[in-house]
């Protein structure tokens, strides 16, 4: 069992950053032939777990549960109450998505995402997090400069567009629900998903293009 | 924790690497699995964080996202006695074990989709705020794992959601996983920031019960 | 300013090495003297410290101090237009200047007899405080230049001293020289920590009187 | 003129970091080339600041004031009022001393000072400070648990004694009077000088040796 013991963990975090090589490559590989050898997990399925999310675990959920939403109101009703359950029609539900939270983009509102304290993310909705948003900067200058940020990724909010940006501090995940575009209208939900993009899903994006 | 995770509002950080992709070495994408196949008994989401943060603060902030995490998983299997340090440096167990079983794509999506975990808890006690109230957080930094930023600290917000109760992060640091009422907490920009770039921007974050009182 | 400089209070950073020598490297010894005997036109202290506090966050944690102080002179001195960012990287001039004299011992002895600086200035504004006041502290980051640490934000302590006006910090980081009273003020420990080693230990900070209200 | 614009610092302190080597041996060799080329400063300049520094200026400085101000009551209480002053006596004004004060150790309360915004110190009494009291880990604990960091000192309180914990914020420096030992009862100032140290007048040493 755990210590849950603040100042051995420390500890421990000191020792390994003064004995493990520095060279990131190498302590994976330690640590991946350490749990091979133990019996803890098999050197295939670790290239399979990176195969599912290469194939079959990526942006490309999210946006298809978004071009459903927009092309089936009743679907949009229950994705706005409660996205964990509505992403389970998908068969999309997995690794923090239980209590997602889908926020809507308006003429008046922007959301973006960021999780400050660590990097959450609604992976098995979006597939693995860009590197930015994992990064010190993003982290650090979303929640005080999101006009700023938000002018890094090419986006200006037109005049009269508030920004609400959501911190994930506890276990709910956050997905943007874009506005749909204008020239989309009877397009199927196929042809919506393709216009959707993972930036567009947290945030860093604003207009879709067509 | 006041600890080097506490990012939200630090300053000096520079420009964001908008073009960056998801991984830039493929020891990144085998860290990430290796965290998700391979769980050490007993550790939970916020063991799990808080370890994290207890990493020196120059290397927290230095490293990659996924060196953090080989750490952070050799360190809390040297911690229960799975692993010890000597293992984690050169790689090699003590004593092997009989090889584990191959998952195959399929096993890996199945175990994915089982990793949704469902954080909400009954519990006998009634909600003390409500849509619409006005409440302030704590303005001193709570000792061990806390998830209310210091920069949302003893700062006036509105709550404008009720989500029950759900584990709280604090004691399931500590293997407690008693649950109190989570909130979702609006905050004006203007409230934050002394320099905020737009006052009626907001920041929502979700907090538990224990963070806050009314205003 | 909410930057790496922010440092009372924070956790994880581990023992203090307690048999540390003044300098580990005779590089360190150089720099010190380059800081004290080559001074950038118009930097004023505050100003020197503010720009040393927006280096890179994982930077300002990682390396010795004097290296700080290294990347602080050329900084300094590349933003007022003094040296180029090459001749930094070469170290050599572009435009070789007369060689300077020598100073000797005695010299060097004479100019740092010179260092020491009033930061006392008159002003014509009654003192808002007086010995013995309970004041609170601000409980939001200030933007830009600030001496008033983070862990003694949102605080409320007690007016020990009152050392008449001096040079404002925060203006200071802007060339600006204006003054303000400044006071010593005690914190009682279990007012600044939810988990102070022992309540009646108390802690004390010079801090100017826009930093303060009444309490 | 500076700019006293801290987005373009930033960013000259960012170019910096990508642009020079890593070995900060290398950087101040850069530095001092650059400066004694410019005409700024001559290199045996340099050589001699760190003489002065080695051999005139030092810790013997503040024990040498203290030690007068336990041997004459007038003195100590001029260098309560108003150490700036006090120190001038002895011709150590001088880098950081111009608003210097002394606080006594008593039987009831233990100073102990630090600097948790930058590393503050009154160089021209005490000379360079140590390397751990310039260290992060001593700026972020001394202030928050003065006894863990007195402890690692090797200095346990006694019972009743309270630590009051000095942050040299502004431009006022710290100096610690520590308690006069026992038994140096008619010991003459430079008798008693010997036996104060650096330690003892920042804090982290509370006993003195006799």
């Amino acid at each position: 069992m755990p210590s849950f013991d603040t100042k051995k963990i420390e500890q421990i975090h000191r020792d390994l950053h003064t004995h493990l090589p520095s060279d990131p490559a190498l302590r994976v590989k330690a640590l991946e032939s350490l749990v091979v050898e133990k019996g803890l997990v098999a050197q295939e399925s670790i290239d399979n777990w990176i195969e599912l999310y290469a194939e079959r675990i990526g942006p490309k959920r999210g946006a298809e549960v978004i071009a459903r939403a927009w092309t089936d109101p009743a679907y949009y009703d229950r994705l706005i109450n409660d996205a964990g359950q509505a992403v389970k029609d998908f068969g999309f539900e997995g690794h923090a998505t239980e209590h997602t939270k889908a926020v809507q983009n308006t003429s008046q509102t922007h959301n973006l995402v960021v999780c400050t304290l660590c990097s959450c993310y609604p992976f098995s909705l979006l597939g693995m997090s860009p590197i930015w948003y994992r990064s010190a900067a993003y982290r650090a200058r979303a929640v005080k400069e999101p006009r700023a940020v938000l002018a890094e990724f090419g986006v200006t909010l037109p005049d009269g567009v508030k920004t609400r940006v959501w911190d994930s501090t506890a276990e709910l995940r956050y997905l943007v629900i874009p506005e749909r575009p204008k020239g989309t209208e009877g397009w199927s939900a196929d042809q919506l998903a393709a216009i959707i993009t993972r930036d567009s899903m947290i945030g860093t994006q604003r207009e879709l293009a067509i | 924790m006041d600890g080097p995770q506490d990012l939200g509002g630090k300053e000096s950080f520079g420009p964001i690497e908008v073009n960056s992709p998801d991984y830039r070495h493929d020891w990144e994408r085998r860290q990430w699995a290796l965290t998700k196949l391979v769980a050490t008994p007993g550790v939970t989401i916020d063991w799990f964080r808080h370890a994290l943060e207890t990493m020196p603060p120059a290397v927290y902030l230095s490293v990659p996202y996924f060196q953090k995490w080989n750490a952070n998983n050799m360190a809390l299997a040297i911690d229960t006695g799975d692993y010890t340090l000597e293992e984690c440096v050169t790689g090699k167990a003590i004593q092997p074990g009989t090889p584990a079983p191959v998952l195959t794509v399929d096993d890996c999506e199945t175990l994915q989709r089982s990793l949704h975990t469902d954080f909400s808890r009954a519990i006998n006690v009634a909600p003390a705020f409500h849509f619409g109230d006005h409440v302030q957080t704590d303005a001193r930094p709570t000792p061990g794992h806390s998830r209310l930023p210091s920069y949302a600290s003893g700062a006036k917000g509105q709550i404008i959601a009720h989500h029950g109760a759900h584990v709280f992060a604090d004691a399931g640091a500590k293997g407690d996983h008693s649950a109190h009422h989570l909130y979702t907490v609006e905050f004006r920009a203007s409230d934050l920031w002394a320099d905020a770039e737009c006052p009626d921007d907001t920041v929502c974050l979700d907090l538990w019960e224990p963070y806050l009182a009314s205003a």
